[in-house]
């Protein structure tokens, strides 16, 4: 495992108190897996990721741990967890086209930044980098204001990787992209997998169907809490949990018509994180829920490698 | 780049012109008849000198002409160098009035300006995102920045010079000195240059530290400030590209604020009895000599576009972006 | 008559791009400063709410907005508690330092230095105010207008702006006073407003510019809305905070410009202001003479009036802005 | 029925001359009452454009785009029978009043006679209509709406003026996708009601899910439109086969796109120079696959 988190909890702190954001999350990242970290708006699948790097101001550890190659990281020293960032756990996150200082070249930044963590440029090492997810080397000499958004993208994907972290947390890299610069995206992350450049990656985005080209499994979250993790495939043929199974059945594929079958969506919307109710949160909105869902389903191991917290899943 | 000078040249250009007209127009058009209003309130001493204004007034004014003949000859005499005679040191042309005081206000503003600069993003710098200093700095700059320019060279003048007695309360050098190229005369000019500087310095100081304290936080909340924390950056560094960047606005920001740093000299020369501008400015009214003021005005307008001017050309060195054609710049 | 803090940038509103539906911030609403999860349907409390949370609970707009109310309530009730009308007249001993009758001292010619800064304070208000409004106008005017009508309209009207910037506006007021005759109070104000709003309409009309663009205004033209009732009914109530705020800077700008106007001697030619105190002060050597409480009254008056309205004004940036508000 | 023929849209890049880009290009479709038609395209396709030019939010360059015979004249009277919903339901409404101020808005322009009761009647009806229930949307701030709500109450905003046409751009790239569906569905149910219906989407899938007739664009210019079964079914250009090959698809991974042999636009013996479409089938157009460089590549 090359990541394990366990029980993880993050908090934001609001003037009405304290939203549950990421409540009581578990799992394992393996060597060279490429996990898909799925869900809605509010589910914490980004709060998941921040976590992983920076809480920022308004974000607190409200408990769990998270251990990165076999070291416990210390999420709520903000200084400490200076010297896992960029070596071991990197991110590209999901302002990439403005995560540029606007006013260094690209190759002056990139010297600046790899100077201030003690590590010298290999000039040929970056240029290989850079290479490998076409761009030019003379990017180097350039302004990010003279980049195009996919440069700067493909930039910043070098940038995070150059220290060959163990895990690399993409955010949301995709959603402002066409569909074929998704493609050429995804295939770039894929290759720094690949080639060794990162062990192991967390893939966030709210497409469900982009992220099956990608993970080697991926974990749906809801509310705050995992809903079910499980092989891409499995995920994908076989979900076991009912939100899993709405969310893939609302999915408009090609080919499919309104006039030959409507879909349909999940009435009603997720529960408030500022006070979530007891029991399982997708109750209000599941057809299968019952009186056993009044209590609190736990995240069980239905299958190898395949997690589901529902009670009707077993 | 070049789209960018010539938009600010048009501006200034069109400035300057719309500066010339407003000079010429507000004697013509304001109520009243300028030249017996001028010649009665100017009470000229000697006979000989009340004539000659009135006959200097009514031919340069030309009132029998057209107004557009009137309007071609004041741009003729303007492009001449012609600012015209000054009454309160008859028969001396305003330009050379006007020459002889510049210096003294040169001196003054160009060193108060640069230093407040520098010295209050120094300081807002420094201050943004520490709380001690933060407490500190932005309460004494919004005291310093609310002051009115004279009244602080009022107390200055009152504790620094009359109370402690350490610097001359007014003039630009003593008066048994001859003006000279010699250290004495330096020295002695130096003396009495600290209290005026400092007033300006003073107030334009609190200004500066308080814009750069906002503008840095605003940077390091920025993208590629969180960007920078997330792999770890040294808050040195992100410091650094945060002060860079505030830098720019601020840049821009002295461009806003020449007017009102203008303004400030003059009334501080005035407190000190300083030789400059504002000195000839305040004698010009007191004496009604309306040529000596409309060479004031339009000394400041041509020197506040050449200062617009070099700033920009600033910008356009600081800010890479302007270089590569991709963005506008100050205006 | 210094370096006026501008109110901090806001925010490039409305992201460009399709962006995905991201977490935790939901809303974009620049007023609103988004809360996680606010998406979900809890009663919340209505976007005025939080700012006067904040409001209530900053003590730089508090004492700001403090000190500005006692000095205008100085300025309103102090004169009607004088008996006598004419602040100029010669009434005490002369050049008198400050005892139980004349709490400011005397002027070399006996007049009450503290009738003078009661009746300096309204005039300074009146200026700050009447100053501080037409500039206001003209700069929404000009603001609104190109930042919403945009090309031809915005080149020129930019072009306009970009003029009046530049020329230094108390040059202008100097040529403009010294040609008239007589001066008011409310002359010299009128003419400090017609000469202090292009940074103002500048600020404006970037954020007009950016405002446009966001769909809401669409959507008001595709009610049949006007071009004034959009920028008035929509965008003017987005940027309700920034125009008052830009309206205290303004307000703060007209009364140092008018005490300077004062200073040189180009003040109004009847009754007294703190600049004109200042002026006679400094005429009539009180320097020299060390009669501070000539000099010190007037000058620490405007001092109150204009750091109180910036103090408070940073107060309300902190309210409405919270990237700038403190931990 | 909305017409578009040969409208063209150019941006000047600055008031004083500059230069000026060509956002549409000449594109011609139209729309019956009653049927959807959907506008497929990247960023920079020029769809978002067409869509604001029938809204008459911004002026068309040159052609013409008419509706019933009519050309579009923004004002009172057009906008009662053309309405529109755009991308960001939270943009949509300003976020300083209540989220219903949308409905008061059409009151006062187009129902300024009509009795409280009366119209809060219509409301209700409206919202129910797009699924919504009243008590629990009405009188609130948008903030505290989700944006499926909000983008439904737009719905019901646009159906309280009856209008004949409307245009959706992008309306549910903001939501998420266990609501949008039900979104499109109101979208799909609207048809019934004899409405005309341009929908504007990036997302290949959303758009066949949803239409008759297809319009695929890119750079400004349609490359192929027609009966969106023979569209997608029998893609003739090489633009349409690469668009529909990145759509990723659940269970399914990434194929090349298949290969055109010739361009469909000569090879069906249209002798032009590729700017008009040419109808390969009956309702399936297709522009020259070398363009805009037909005449240099072209044997």
């Amino acid at each position: 495992m090359t990541l394990t988190v366990d029980d993880l909890r993050v908090h934001y702190r609001t003037l009405r108190g304290e939203v549950r954001a990421l409540d009581g999350v578990s799992f394992g990242l393996a060597d060279g897996e490429i996990l898909g970290l799925a869900g809605e708006s509010g589910c914490g699948k980004t709060t998941l990721g921040k976590s992983l790097i920076r809480l920022d101001g308004r974000m607190r550890h409200a408990g769990g741990t998270v251990t990165l190659d076999g070291d416990e990281l210390p999420l709520a020293d903000d200084r400490a967890m200076n010297a896992y960032r960029f070596h071991k756990i990197s991110l590209v996150p999901q302002y990439s086209m403005s995560a540029l200082n606007p006013t260094r070249r690209v190759g002056r930044m990139i010297r600046e930044l790899l100077a201030s963590r003690g590590v010298s440029v290999d000039t040929d090492e970056l240029r290989r980098r850079l290479d490998l997810v076409g761009l030019a080397p003379d990017v180097l000499d350039r302004y990010p204001i003279e980049l195009s958004g996919g440069m700067k993208q493909r930039t910043v994907m070098v940038i995070s990787t150059l220290l060959d972290p163990s895990v690399l947390v993409a955010d949301e890299v995709t959603s402002a992209l066409d569909v074929s610069n998704q493609q050429a995206v995804v295939g770039a992350l894929t290759g720094l997998r690949d080639k060794g450049l990162v062990t192991s990656m967390i893939f966030v985005t709210h497409d469900l169907g982009l992220t099956s080209h990608i993970a080697d499994s991926i974990m749906v979250m809801y509310a705050g809490k995992l809903a079910e993790k499980a092989p891409t495939t499995v995920l994908t043929t076989a979900p076991r949990h009912p939100y899993t199974r709405m969310l893939i059945g609302s999915l408009p594929q090609v080919g499919a018509r309104y006039k030959d079958k409507p879909l349909s969506g999940i009435e009603g919307s997720p529960p408030s994180l500022l006070n979530p109710p007891a029991g399982c949160r997708f109750r209000d909105r599941c057809p299968l829920a019952d009186a056993r869902c009044a209590e609190e389903p736990p995240a069980v191991e239905v299958a190898p490698r395949h997690t589901v917290a529902c009670w009707k899943a077993a | 780049m070049r789209r960018y000078f010539a938009r600010k040249l048009l501006v200034y250009a069109l400035t300057f012109v719309v500066a010339v007209t407003v000079n010429w127009m507000i004697p013509r058009f304001m109520p009243g008849d300028p030249v017996a209003a001028m010649v009665a309130r100017a009470r000229v001493s000697q006979p000989e000198a009340a004539e000659a204004m009135r006959t200097y007034y009514n031919n340069l004014f030309g009132f029998d002409e057209p107004l557009w003949q009137q309007y071609l000859h004041f741009w003729g005499a303007l492009l001449q160098g012609d600012f015209g005679i000054s009454i309160w040191v008859f028969p001396t042309p305003v330009g050379d009035v006007l020459l002889d005081a510049l210096p003294y206000t040169l001196g003054l503003m160009i060193p108060s300006v640069l230093l407040s600069w520098f010295v209050g993003n120094w300081i807002g710098a420094l201050s943004a995102r520490r709380k001690v200093l933060d407490n500190t700095v932005l309460p004494v700059g919004y005291v310093l920045t609310a002051m009115p320019y004279m009244w602080i060279a009022v107390i200055l003048a009152w504790a620094l010079g009359g109370q402690a007695g350490w610097f001359p309360l007014s003039g630009g050098y003593s008066l048994d000195i001859q003006p000279g190229w010699n250290t004495a005369f330096a020295l002695d000019a130096l003396h009495h240059w600290v209290l005026p500087f400092l007033s300006l310095f003073l107030v334009a100081l609190g200004g500066w530290a308080i814009g750069m304290r906002n503008m840095i936080i605003y940077e390091l909340e920025s993208d590629y400030s969180s960007y920078l924390s997330a792999l770890g950056a040294p808050q040195r560094l992100i410091r650094r590209y945060a002060f860079r960047n505030a830098v720019l606005p601020q840049v821009t920001g002295l461009a806003l604020q020449l007017g009102v740093l203008v303004a400030g000299a003059l009334v501080t020369e005035i407190v000190f009895a300083y030789p400059g501008l504002g000195s000839l400015i305040l004698a010009s009214i007191q004496n009604q000599d309306f040529f000596l003021l409309q060479g004031a005005f339009l000394f400041i307008v041509i020197g506040v576009l050449i200062a617009n001017f070099l700033i920009d050309v600033v910008y356009v060195v600081v800010d890479p972006r302007t270089r590569t054609g991709m963005a506008g710049g100050t205006s | 008559m210094s370096t006026r803090p501008e109110p901090a940038p806001e925010p490039a509103a409305a992201p460009s791009t399709p962006a995905a539906p991201s977490e935790p911030a939901a809303s974009s609403a620049p007023a609103a400063p988004s809360t996680p999860a606010a998406s979900s349907a809890a009663p919340a409390a209505k976007p005025g709410g939080e700012w006067l949370h904040y409001a209530v609970r900053n003590p730089k707009l508090l004492i700001g907005s403090f000190l500005v109310v006692v000095l205008l309530a100085i300025g309103l009730i102090g004169p009607v508690l004088l008996d006598n009308g004419n602040p100029n007249e010669y009434v005490g001993p002369q050049a008198a330092p400050p005892d139980g009758t004349y709490w400011m001292g005397t002027t070399t010619f006996g007049q009450d230095v503290y009738a003078q800064f009661v009746h300096g304070l309204r005039a300074t208000f009146l200026v700050g105010v009447v100053g501080g409004a037409i500039a206001a106008v003209i700069a929404m005017l000009v603001g609104f207008l190109a930042g919403y009508r945009g090309g031809l309209v915005d080149e020129v009207l930019t072009m306009l702006t970009n003029v009046v910037l530049v020329i230094p506006a108390l040059a202008v007021l100097l040529i403009i006073n010294a040609y008239m005759g007589v001066r008011s109070v409310a002359v010299q104000g009128l003419f400090i407003g017609l000469t202090s709003w292009p940074w103002a309409a500048r600020a404006i009309r970037a954020q007009t510019f950016s405002l446009r663009t966001r769909e809401f205004v669409d959507l008001a033209r595709l009610s049949g809305s006007g071009t004034w009732r959009i920028v008035f009914r929509e965008i003017a109530p987005n940027m309700s905070s920034y125009l008052f705020m830009m309206f205290i800077l303004l307000f703060g700008g007209a009364i140092l410009i008018a005490s300077s106007l004062d200073f040189i001697g180009l003040g109004p030619t009847e009754g007294v202001s703190l600049g004109l105190m200042l002026q006679s002060a400094q005429q009539w050597s009180a320097l020299q003479l060390g009669m501070w409480w000539w000099f010190i009254p007037p000058g620490a008056g405007i001092t109150a009036i204009v750091g109180a309205l910036y103090v408070a004004n940073v107060g309300l940036d902190e309210v409405f802005n919270p990237k700038l508000r403190e931990s | 029925m909305l017409t578009l023929d040969r409208v063209t849209k150019t941006f000047r890049a600055g008031a004083f001359g500059g230069g000026s880009t060509t956002a549409v290009d000449r594109v011609s479709f139209s729309a019956a009452p009653g049927e959807l038609v959907s506008l497929i395209g990247e960023s920079g396709s020029g769809k978002s454009t067409i869509g604001r030019m029938v809204l008459g939010l911004t002026p068309v360059s040159s052609g013409s785009l008419t509706l019933d015979g009519e050309r579009v004249r923004p004002g009172k009277d057009f906008y009662r029978r053309v309405q529109g919903v755009f991308q960001d339901p939270f943009s949509c409404y300003n976020p300083v009043f209540k989220a219903d101020r949308v409905f008061a808005l059409v009151r006062r322009a187009y129902h300024p006679g009509v009795g409280d009761t009366e119209w809060a009647d219509r409301v209700e009806r409206a919202v129910r209509d797009v699924r919504l229930d009243p008590g629990q949307v009405l009188g609130r701030y948008p903030h505290q709406l989700s944006g499926g709500q909000l983008q439904r109450l737009l719905i019901a905003r646009a159906l309280l003026l009856d209008p004949r046409f409307l245009v959706a751009d992008e309306i549910t790239s903001m939501l998420d996708a266990s609501t949008r569906i039900d979104v499109l569905n109101l979208l799909a149910g609207l048809k019934d009601r004899g409405l005309g219906v341009l929908y504007i989407t990036h997302d290949l899938s959303l758009g066949t899910y949803l239409a008759e007739r297809t319009v695929v664009l890119r750079g400004g210019r349609v490359v192929e439109r027609g009966d969106t079964q023979k569209v997608f079914g029998n893609p003739l250009h090489p633009y349409t086969r690469t668009l529909l090959a990145a759509v990723p698809r659940i269970g399914r991974p990434w194929t090349e796109a298949a290969p055109v042999d010739a361009c469909a636009y000569h090879a069906g013996g249209a002798a032009g120079s590729g700017e008009d479409l040419h109808e390969t089938e009956p309702d399936h157009f297709v522009a020259c696959a070398h363009l805009p460089d037909c005449g240099r590549t072209r044997p």
